[in-house]
């Protein structure tokens, strides 16, 4: 195990999968040459590296570079590539949805395409609400498609390794602001696999389901809880498709509450998706209501208080758990 | 004219009209209600430009196909009875069933991928290109799209970026004159599509897509170039939709004599005519041709016909490799 | 009233609204020539109605379809865009989800975007996959867009119009295999509200919830399973964003039991909200499980046997509700 | 040279001075942490582009910005004190601190709106200009756009409904020559953007961005040629993005010796020298109008940093109608 960055967890995926695959490249808008001299940005040094035929700087042109993803993976190739922001997936997504997802299936089964999408996503970067917009659940909507989404520089790295390494289209849902997180993630090609939730904090009174950075403010609440007798439990999904939900409906068997914390707005959000399989193949088990604990439906407010409320905090995930016991 | 040329050009004749007498068969089938499922596209009147394109393809280039594949397809050799029976939804289809008239890929053949979105290839055969360049292969990636495509972003798009990559991408225009019932001058600001090739520093030529022989001649030559890493093309082939969009549209909103001018125009019947005027084909032969055509689509639709469809629940498989 | 088709009712609404504002205009690819000449399709007759200026055949280009609609909405004018099938908005929804659902809330509520999204959709008519995609959870994801999905002719007009002199972006859904069902509807400036559903069959033993033709799915099994002695209350959402959750809410508070049915995909499809509703706001009075009757995660497909096994049945309905009681 | 121009000419250097201490100021407050929210981004070696096209609108001319807005806004008359506010997200910002820097809108300027997703303004300009159209206005909608988002599919669909339905859209690139840290060559297949026009049958040209005079002299023919209906304009402006492409960017990528060179081409600084060197600018004139510039950029800076932030629940506001 290394102690680095969150980023630099996903600069070592990205190596690790570049050096020992030739079919690996990168592509993007400043996956090479980048604006930011930050050895914390996850594409930092691969140019130098591994030269411009296998670190791509593309045109401002989200949809070629997911044909050119979708194009190269038919061919056989594992292309990584990134798009800038989430809310510019908008642009790619007739190419991520419509092919990627849906070009094997119609194929009969002949053809696959084993892409990455590495997506830089968050709500809490002062930027406004065409930088920062949580879609994980479109995709998550969409079949043919896994989406992960982790929350720790291991996962950044293991689950990265996975998706390139993986015959299907996998998009990889980066918060920048987590870029600069640290902690330890195994050195070489180490692999987490996806559709595995994880118990990141046991507990026994109430099931807190989070992803991304939501865990973080998941655990924060569960310590506090803690502290008032409170027994929480944090499962960190980690991959939002496939869902792991027999992890899910375990953890909410045994504590009998569910609580589902994200970034994303509340509306159609994945929070809903996880509700509804409580309610579906965990409802003996309930003892409370659900609560989702979300974004409201309002685009990502600009100004920093705003920004503040509009973000889920520790306080209203604590609030939602005592609600219930 | 050697005798592999006057080889080839009868290959082309044969196929010319093997893709005719298909996409008719296809037409008599729709006219019959419940006989084929879904909506028919056809590539009628078109067949040149598929034909002449697809025989300047070596066997390692790849196509990308659109909503008129099956031109393309029998072109590149796929077999009329697994189009048929994909086309009818049978399991024996060449994709199962899961794709229908309009999706068919034949990987087998080089024919990468189809899609139905309408401006959607480009960037895909894009993706095919960089990787043939990646792979140091002196092979390219051919797609078509229509008139009615070049106004989708995503064709801007991929032209760009395979300019600027020098990727090796012949991107052929098939303007037929029309985008679904807008004709040229409603939906298209330019006379002209291979114009725009300027706008990336590609190279871009305009040819008589009902003329098989010059398209041939014409998409060799750019071909030739993409494979020697001069970067893209643009190869606009003139032609027209005999049938109209697709196989409910009865073309109410074109100008009769555009039709009949066009008529005059067949593209395989001008072959026909000039490959006997040439003294290459004789009225016994052009019989036989037909004659085989015609047989190979009636063999295609009676083992479409009594293939079984799929299971419904196999409707739950290829989705993920 | 008039009697006549759901395509002839939303004909009328949108003769209607052209007679009546001369803001309105009308536009996408084929409104005005189409190759289809039937008058059962949408926009019959409206070019020769109303002339070029305002009946606007476009190109092959959805982002600038929509950008049409977005720029023309800010400038006054009441936009009414068509989106050929419904997987094609993914090519608009840079337009739509980034601008005009959000370009208002950016402006601090100085400029507003009156503006009306057609699309064409459908999972029912033997064109695969890249035709047949209902996305209608993700526009009810995103703040700012309202969304309409008429389930019989009279709520095609009323729902319509009201989209239409609605301030707000907002997308009505049309199923393409409905435009040939015929029913009632209004004559002339009638408006459905929008957010708000309707009981369209009250019973006291089971909700079950529905939208577009999934509404007449559901009225099948009712009407099997009253010959069984059991009574079922169908609701017809009508409009899926502003959601009518008080009538959910209070149906299932009623019956204590609720089913979801809808044609697009179940993992995180609108009735994942609608379930989560229930379980957070309705959990006291839930006597069951919920069940949601929906489309398995596949794309659509296209063999015929294929795509009727996909597509939820009355008879599927039917024993999710016997499942409960 | 009349007295009206002379006075149109002093108008335009207040602008440009005004622009660049604006600028300036925020860079200076982006450097201290915790003072400005968010990343900014500015023009600062653009401005004659934006003064001198702005200059050449009339009142009822629409104007459509993206991420680098700053002088767009100001050349157009928005009032320092109000963006400063916005930009530090303060309830008294032209847009109540819901826009921040990147999205401003002043719709009683006639600055419709402004979008950060690169490439959308050409497209939302095409509704607007169809709505001026529609109205039988004679004003036109006026967009910028950079080097990097003509890449943008929606930059082509929208030159190509705009050349198609000859909708008053004058698109002006300013071709800075980077996009992020992507040099012109390494991001587009083409040396001049104005070539672009021809792909639509529309009028293109380019002019040199860093002059003032020149920007508003080719912006001015081309806007009349657009609000009398002779279709869209293309006006590529060569021009130089002096601060890198937002404030954290420290440019380790770009040569030295091209900073230098454009240094030297400071737009701001040039037009100074010639309305001196032509007696139209005294050295107490100058002054003045810098001081000026200063004050008015302190002033809203005092008022931004007094004002209140909205409160936290504000953000449930202006989202619906
Ligand atoms: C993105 C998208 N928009 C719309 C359609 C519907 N559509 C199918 S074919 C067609 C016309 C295309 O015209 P052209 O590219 O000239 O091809 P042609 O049909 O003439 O061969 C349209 C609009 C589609 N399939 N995809
Ligand atoms: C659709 C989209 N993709 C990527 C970005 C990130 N981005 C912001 S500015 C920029 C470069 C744009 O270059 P150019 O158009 O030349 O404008 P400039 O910054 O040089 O003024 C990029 C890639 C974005 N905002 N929107
Ligand atoms: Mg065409
Ligand atoms: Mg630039």
């Amino acid at each position: 195990m290394t102690k680095g960055t969150f980023g630099q967890a996903i600069n070592s995926a990205l190596d690790t999968a570049l050096a020992l695959d030739k079919r690996v490249f990168v592509a993007g808008e400043g996956v090479g040459v980048s604006i930011h001299a930050d050895p914390n940005m996850p594409t930092s040094g691969l140019l130098a590296k591994y030269g411009p035929e296998r670190v791509k700087d593309t045109p401002v042109s989200e949809a070629a570079i997911m044909g050119l993803a979708v194009g190269a993976a038919a061919m056989g190739l594992l292309p990584v590539v990134e798009i800038m922001f989430f809310p510019f997936i908008t642009l790619a997504s007739d190419m991520l949805v419509n092919h990627a997802a849906k070009l094997r299936y119609l194929s009969g089964g002949k053809t696959s395409f084993p892409l990455t999408v590495r997506v830089k996503a968050g709500v809490n970067f002062s930027a406004g609400c065409q930088h920062s917009h949580n879609l994980e659940a479109w995709l998550a909507h969409c079949p043919g498609l896994k989406v992960a989404f982790p929350s720790n520089p291991a996962d950044a790295k293991g689950l990265l390794l996975s998706a390139i390494f993986d015959p299907n289209p996998v998009v990889v849902v980066e918060e920048m602001p987590l870029y600069w997180t640290t902690g330890q993630y195994p050195k070489g090609d180490q692999r987490a696999p996806l559709g595995r939730a994880e118990v990141v904090r046991a507990g026994r009174e109430c099931t807190v389901v989070a992803y991304g950075s939501a865990v973080h403010t998941a655990l924060a609440a569960a310590e506090g809880l803690a502290q008032k007798g409170l027994s929480v439990e944090v499962l960190d999904l980690r991959c939002l498709a496939p869902l792991d939900r027999e992890a899910v409906l375990g953890s909410v068997r045994k504590t009998g509450r569910l609580v589902v914390v994200h970034d994303a707005n509340k509306t159609c959000g994945l929070g809903a998706e996880i509700a509804a399989l409580a309610a579906e193949q965990a409802f003996e088990s309930l003892k409370a209501p659900v609560r989702r604990v979300a974004a409201p439906d309002i685009p990502v407010p600009f100004s920093p208080p705003q920004e503040r409320f509009n973000r889920p905090d520790a306080r209203a995930v604590a609030e939602a758990v005592e609600s219930l016991v | 004219m050697s005798a592999k040329n006057a080889a080839r050009r009868l290959e082309m004749y044969s196929k010319l009209v093997l893709c005719r007498a298909f996409e008719d068969k296809i037409s008599e089938l729709a006219a019959e209600r419940g006989r084929l499922p879904g909506m028919q596209i056809l590539a009628t009147g078109q067949e040149a430009v598929a034909v002449g394109v697809v025989q300047a393809l070596s066997p390692e280039d790849v196509v990308v196909s659109n909503h008129r594949s099956h031109a393309h397809l029998l072109a590149r050799g796929a077999e009329p009875g697994l189009l048929m029976a994909e086309i009818m939804g049978k399991a024996a289809g060449i994709n199962k069933g899961k794709s229908g008239t309009l999706h068919m890929a034949a990987p087998e053949l080089n024919v990468l991928m189809t899609s139905t979105v309408v401006g959607a290839g480009p960037p895909l055969a894009a993706g095919a290109a960089f990787a043939l360049q990646y792979a140091g292969k002196e092979a390219l990636a051919a797609v078509f799209f229509g008139d009615g495509a070049a106004a989708e972003g995503s064709v801007h798009e991929a032209m760009n970026l395979a300019a600027l990559w020098r990727l090796p991408v012949l991107f052929i225009c098939e303007n037929n004159r029309w985008a679904g019932a807008q004709g040229l001058a409603e939906h298209c600001p330019v006379e002209s599509l291979s114009q725009r090739a300027a706008a990336y520093a590609m190279i871009g030529e305009t040819v008589d897509g009902n003329d098989a022989d010059r398209v041939f001649a014409r998409a060799r030559t750019l071909a030739e170039a993409c494979r020697l890493g001069r970067g893209p093309a643009l190869l606009e082939a003139r032609t027209y939709r005999m049938r109209g969009h697709g196989e409910y549209d009865r073309q109410h909103y074109v100008p009769k004599d555009e039709i009949e001018r066009w008529r005059a125009l067949d593209p395989v019947e001008a072959y026909g005519r000039r490959l006997t005027e040439e003294g290459l084909l004789s009225a016994d032969q052009d019989r036989a041709v037909r004659g085989q055509a015609r047989a190979r689509v009636l063999e295609a639709v009676a083992f479409a016909e009594q293939a079984p469809y799929p299971a419904p629940n196999q409707a739950l498989e290829d989705l993920w490799a």
